[in-house]
């Protein structure tokens, strides 16, 4: 992991790259997109933008192993929060009172 | 630094409990990853919030969310993504040993940093202003979501729970601005001391690390909070 | 279950707490013999191979996959029996019965207010007849409260801003414990009652008793007349400028947004709080909120009084006096003026 | 044994971390991990002791059905500051801020923690969370109970809930702070030779807590945090009649404060890892289950924390889902009990009060581990909770698990922390006084909360009298026995028995260096090529009875 150099053609792409999805996400959202498309397209694009810059710009396509499981697991454990949090909230309404 | 033993180890900055550079190099990389996990954490319980608020009141959210000012938004977007550019760019410069390239890119990042907290202000002043500070914060101005164009469905309280998220979340992000401002001035002032090179980049790129994730939060808060619902109102 | 004569057990009153008891007698046998089991080992271990000499080394032993499989898969196994049972018996009572008798419950700090459906209000006490199934439909003006019986082992935590319910049927006259067991202020401890079990006969007695009080119906048709819900949803519920309430209770609602809504205690008391939240379909944003305006008592008594309107059309001998049918079909025509 | 050949008999060293340098300033800003854990233990049992000062309180008022000794308002406020000073400033950092700041880089032959400025950083953290939250008990108390459920704390109560919020928040920092270095610590310091699974269980088990620490800590930071200021600005984000869900503040108080239960027993079950292992002079039975177990727990701790709300209106589903989550996550620490049975088997038990400690906390652990599956299952639950049945439980592995590992641990460390032995009778005399003051302050408590005994409860009608004062008796024998630890290891410090480098004739790392160590802990850095716990040659090993799979010692 220790002295990989990424060269500045790989940075500038990275940057365009994020412009893009910036421009392409305001325009997304400015547009009525059927149902719940709206906010898939939108996060998609966060993600998008959000793992350029955790691969090249914070290195961790270049980085050992331990990094990538590190930042996984609090991917993860977000995962936890919220899909258990939700277990509650989406299934209230499931239970028939009547 | 603790005890140093230039002569012992090799390197100025290696401390005493520490068995080599790369050691320390991969303790504080380590170091910084961890931290950046609780961050994530952090701000998880936030998101969480929002997530559950805004699936229950999608008409309020989205009416409040379009009275935020998209292009300030936009705009602080490419500034912070620029700023986070010019921070790979000093860890760069770093590593290959170019201090004025170095010196310049530290220098362009806190500009930006600060240029994002200045148009941050500007948009805090403006929500004031329009009597849009949730609560009793400001006891003069008390909540008025009158100023709102309310989309059908929308209960003011909503609109008034929306800016208090907007609040906690921006807030809590540009209290973790200033602490990267401070801990990237604390670089350049050492940078333009000549402490790091080559040989010992690694407070420049963990504190890069930082920013990074400082930027990663925005990347998220942006769409959230300035774009869903938007289209609502066409 | 029988238990009575078992010490330290709480009186077992409903038809629940014997199998709540049966329960937690397994749970007990397994810890015990658990317990036992692990002390008994160690003690006897202790004791054998206690230290002879100070320069006494034992042979290491190695670990066995076996052993390890055989002391994970059985407690996993004893686990989900507990699991099972546990989960089943909760899942059954937490679906009220269709038939059974509805009573409103109000916490408040630091008293439990009862409204019976026949207009018998009590604080601090609740009369219910034996063999008869109790729907408990509970809320708070405050804070969370819990609704504690231990004798029933029932209790549900009560909480600002919905309603939550839970039903028992009790199966020994005699007076039992009513305790708030959430935590909720200065006199948490005081906020307890007692609950009086009856035979049927006694309780219809009691009840007759008590006639001078209005049906929470009743007393919520005359709120629909003084807070102003007559103006726009017409005498009888039958509609106006807002939706139509009579036979409302129970019917899927249409919404503007496409969606459909089962219309429950929830539903209506989300829509006098926040009525612009689920716009039934064909009415516009007109109706005011009466957030701050009405207490949950009064709140339980518009739903009470909804409750009890009859479908429309239809002659019923409902506590709702004088239920004349709906006269004119509801006009759909939304007016943009907002009044009451 | 290996570990005595590898470093032959070291001399006390003339200079130690203790006398390494003087004056107030040396131990203030210290950035030796051993002073540090010094400092955490001194901060540490003065909250104890004002903690437990609490508990006398509430024992005294229970000990009558009226409410005669206290006014409500101050019995709410007892119990909640004995909750909030228990739980965030004594179990929180008890074991990993003493313990386990002396002693993980110690057992992985570190000359200290990666972060070493962090560490002391930590410390000051935390002293100032303790002040502010003393500041919020001087200046009126807190009544909101220590679970700070709202609209309660939010609207209703007319205390210093944002002080005390304040001082648990910040406080929060410090426990981050610890985990983070302990991690990095333990992946990047290990000596050479020290591999994963060369690692004593106690380094395990701080693992598995840093884990928790560093991943729930920020959920409950951000918690209080809300929680303030929904308090200061009322904008409804917990409050329903602004649209808020109070029982959003219950997933994420929960989602912390259930895995904070095993910030504080893991490091528990670590220590008592070590207790048995040593003082019956065997490898422990099953080390990499043992020690997968700690992080199965971790894991597993995160996904159960809805079992707290079965009653709190939770949905009936998800309520099925965390019931089946609560009961798995039993396995793993089912396994450990029973690995640590196994390993007494054929084994040299010494019992030294260190051993009398771990074999107090295998039989409460059991007892405390059993009685959460009553509150796992739901239809049981839903009577039990909010009772003193969970009063009962809880402290069954807090005071029963952790603190009675921590009182282990403190004693078998003690030699290597002072160089000083303690005494022995009257360690054995009160480790006994303890266990027999607990079980008989806590057992009544499970059968008032089967009767129907509410907690929290100020007064309480008169049938559940005979139990309250049983348990108060007992409490009075816990607290003089808790006491008598306190005289004699103050006493040892100056007039106990000198202590040789390795008093306990153990082969792990830190009884490898003098007693007490230097401040670089070791004179040379150790080379590490024998197993954990490796008292024998591993050609000697037995292989247990007819569960013949494992030719030689597994890991």
């Amino acid at each position: 992991m220790s002295e990989h150099i990424v060269p500045v053609r790989v940075y500038l792409m990275i940057f365009l790259a994020l412009m893009v999805g910036t421009a392409l996400t305001i325009w997304a959202g400015l547009q009525d997109f059927p149902g719940p498309l709206n906010v898939v397209i939108a996060l998609t694009i966060a993600v998008i933008k959000a793992t350029l810059v955790v691969l090249y710009f914070m290195h961790v396509r270049y980085s050992s192993r331990l990094i990538w499981v590190i930042f996984a697991s609090a991917l993860f454990w977000m995962g936890i929060l919220f899909a258990l949090t939700f277990s509650d909230y989406w299934t209230r309404g499931w239970f028939q009172v009547h | 630094m603790g005890h140093e033993h230039p002569a012992e180890h090799g390197h100025a900055a290696l401390q005493h409990h520490f068995e080599n550079m790369e050691q320390q190099r991969e303790a504080s990389t380590l170091g910084m990853w961890v931290f950046l996990v609780t961050e994530i954490m952090f701000f998880g319980g936030m998101f969480l919030a929002y997530t559950l608020y805004r699936s229950k009141y999608p008409e309020a959210f989205a009416s409040a969310s379009n009275h935020l000012d998209l292009k300030l938004g936009a705009i602080n977007t490419v500034v912070l993504i620029l700023s986070s550019f010019t921070m790979a760019m000093a860890v760069y410069s770093t590593q290959i040993g170019k201090r004025r390239n170095q010196i310049i890119s530290l220098a362009l990042t806190l500009l930006l940093g600060a240029t994002f907290l200045g148009i941050k202000a500007v948009e805090y002043h403006q929500k004031y202003e329009d009597h849009l500070i949730p609560g009793r914060v400001v006891p003069s101005r008390p909540f008025d979501a009158s100023g709102v164009h309310l989309l059908p469905g929308a209960n003011p309280h909503n609109v008034e729970m929306f800016y208090w998220i907007y609040f906690a979340m921006t807030g809590m992000h540009a209290v973790h601005m200033i602490i990267g401002i401070g801990i990237i001035s604390i670089i350049l002032f050492w940078a333009i001391r000549g402490k790091y090179g080559p040989e010992y980049h690694n407070p420049v790129e963990v504190s890069g690390l930082y920013w990074h994730f400082v930027d990663i939060v925005w990347i998220f808060l942006f769409p959230l909070l300035y774009l869903l619902g938007r289209h609502l109102e066409h | 279950m029988q238990t009575s004569w078992i010490p330290f057990v709480p009186p077992s009153a409903s038809t629940l707490s014997g199998k709540v008891d049966a329960l937690y007698f397994y749970l007990s046998g397994v810890t015990v013999f658990f317990t036992l089991l692990i002390a008994g080992v160690l003690i006897f271990f202790v004791i054998k191979y206690r230290r002879r000499s100070p320069y006494e080394i034992p042979r290491p032993v190695a670990g066995s996959h076996k052993l390890e499989t055989l002391w994970s898969v059985i407690p996993f196994i004893i686990a989900m029996s507990m699991f099972a049972w546990g989960a089943q018996l909760y899942f059954q009572n937490s679906r009220p019965p269709q038939n059974a008798v509805e009573i409103y419950v109000v916490g408040k700090q630091w008293m439990w207010k009862i409204q019976h459906t026949t207009g018998q209000r009590e604080i601090n006490e609740l009369h219910v007849p034996v063999g008869r199934r109790i729907k408990l439909i509970m809320t708070t003006e405050d804070v969370i409260h819990d609704f504690f019986i231990p004798a029933f082992r029932i209790k549900a935590d009560v909480v600002p801003g919905r309603y939550t319910t839970q039903w028992f049927e009790a199966t020994k006259p005699g007076k039992y414990h009513l305790f708030c067991a959430e935590y909720c202020g200065m006199n948490h401890s005081g906020m307890i009652g007692q609950v009086v079990v009856m035979e049927p006969t006694e309780f219809d007695n009691w009840l007759s008793g008590n006639t001078n009080q209005q049906s929470p119906a009743v007393a919520g048709q005359q709120l629909y007349q003084t807070i102003g819900c007559v103006s726009c949803h017409g005498t009888n519920g039958e509609g106006g400028r807002g939706p139509a309430l009579a036979g409302l209770f129970g019917r899927q609602e249409f919404l503007n947004n496409g969606q459909t809504v089962k219309a429950d205690e929830a539903y209506i008391r989300e829509s006098v709080i926040n009525p612009q939240a689920k716009l039934v379909n064909g009415f516009g944003p007109i109706m005011p909120t009466f957030q701050g305006q009405i207490s949950e008592e009064q709140l339980v008594q518009i739903l009470a009084f909804i409750k009890s309107l009859p479908a429309a059309g239809v002659q019923s001998n409902a506590p709702a006096p004088a239920p004349a049918p709906a006269t004119a079909a509801p006009s759909r025509a939304a007016s943009p003026e907002s009044n009451r | 044994m290996k570990a005595m050949e590898t470093f032959e008999a070291p001399k006390p060293a003339r200079i130690n971390y203790l006398n390494a340098t003087y004056g107030l300033k040396s131990w203030l800003l210290t950035k030796d991990h051993k002073r540090i854990a010094l400092l955490y233990l001194g901060s540490i049992s003065f909250f104890f002791f004002i903690g437990g000062l609490y508990a006398m309180f509430i024992r005294l008022e229970l000990l009558t059905p009226q409410g005669d000794l206290l006014q409500s308002t101050t019995y709410n406020k007892v119990f909640t500051q004995h909750g909030i000073i228990m739980v965030f400033f004594f179990l929180i950092p008890s074991i990993p801020a003493t313990l386990g700041n002396f002693l993980v880089p110690m057992m992985i032959g570190a000359k200290d923690l990666a972060f070493p400025r962090i560490n002391l950083l930590s410390w000051y953290i935390y002293l100032l969370g303790g002040l502010v939250t003393i500041y919020a008990l001087l200046a009126g108390g807190i009544d909101t109970g220590w679970t700070f459920y709202t609209p309660f704390s939010t609207t209703f109560s007319n205390s210093y809930v944002i002080a005390a919020g304040l001082g648990i928040f910040i406080n929060g920092f410090s426990s981050i702070l610890t985990g983070l270095n302990f991690i990095v610590t333990i992946h990047t310091m290990r000596a050479p030779g020290m591999t994963w699974f060369r690692m004593p269980l106690f380094i395990w088990a701080h693992y598995a807590t840093s884990l928790v620490m560093i991943l729930g800590t920020p959920v409950i930071a951000i918690t209080i945090l809300l929680l303030a200021f929904e308090r200061l600005a009322h904008v409804g984000i917990f409050d329903p009649a602004a649209g808020g869900d109070p029982v959003l503040f219950q997933h994420l108080f929960w989602f912390y404060s259930h895995p904070a239960v095993y910030i504080m027993v893991l490091p528990g079950m670590g220590v008592v890892s070590e207790l048995i292992a040593n003082f019956s002079r065997k490898n422990i039975f099953g080390y990499s289950f043992v020690a997968f177990s700690s992080l199965a727990i971790a894991v597993f701790g995160f996904l159960v924390w809805g079992h707290h709300l079965f009653v709190a209106s939770q949905s009936v589903y998800a309520g099925m889902i965390f019931s089946f989550l609560s009961f798995a996550v039993a396995i793993p620490s089912a396994i450990k009990v029973f690995n640590w049975t196994a390993t007494l088997y054929k084994a040299s038990i010494s019992y030294d009060t260190p051993m009398l400690y771990a074999l107090g906390f295998i039989g409460l652990f059991t007892i405390g581990g059993m009685t959460g599956l009553f509150l796992a299952s739901l239809a049981v639950d839903v009577h039990l909770s909010d009772t003193y049945f969970i009063v009962a439980h809880f402290h069954y592995i807090m005071v029963g698990g952790t603190l009675l590992a921590y009182l282990g641990g403190l004693h078998y460390w003690w030699p290597k922390i002072t160089g000083r032995m303690y005494p022995e009778g009257w360690a054995r005399f009160s480790a006994l006084i303890v266990f027999v003051g607990f079980n008989l302050t806590f057992l009544p408590q499970f059968v008032l909360g089967y009767m129907g005994m509410p907690r929290r409860y100020h007064v309480y009608p008169p049938e559940f009298q005979v139990l309250h004062v049983l348990s108060t008796a007992g409490a009075s024998i816990l607290g003089f026995g808790l006491l008598i630890p306190l005289v004699y290891l103050i006493w040892s410090m100056r007039y106990g028995k000198i202590a040789s480098a390795n008093p306990w004739n153990l082969p792990g790392l830190e009884w490898q260096t003098s007693s007490p160590p230097p401040t670089e802990n070791f004179e040379l850095t150790p080379i590490v090529t024998w197993e954990a716990y490796e008292f024998a040659p591993p050609e000697e090993t037995e292989v247990v009875g007819k569960f013949r799979d494992q030719p030689v010692e597994e890991v």
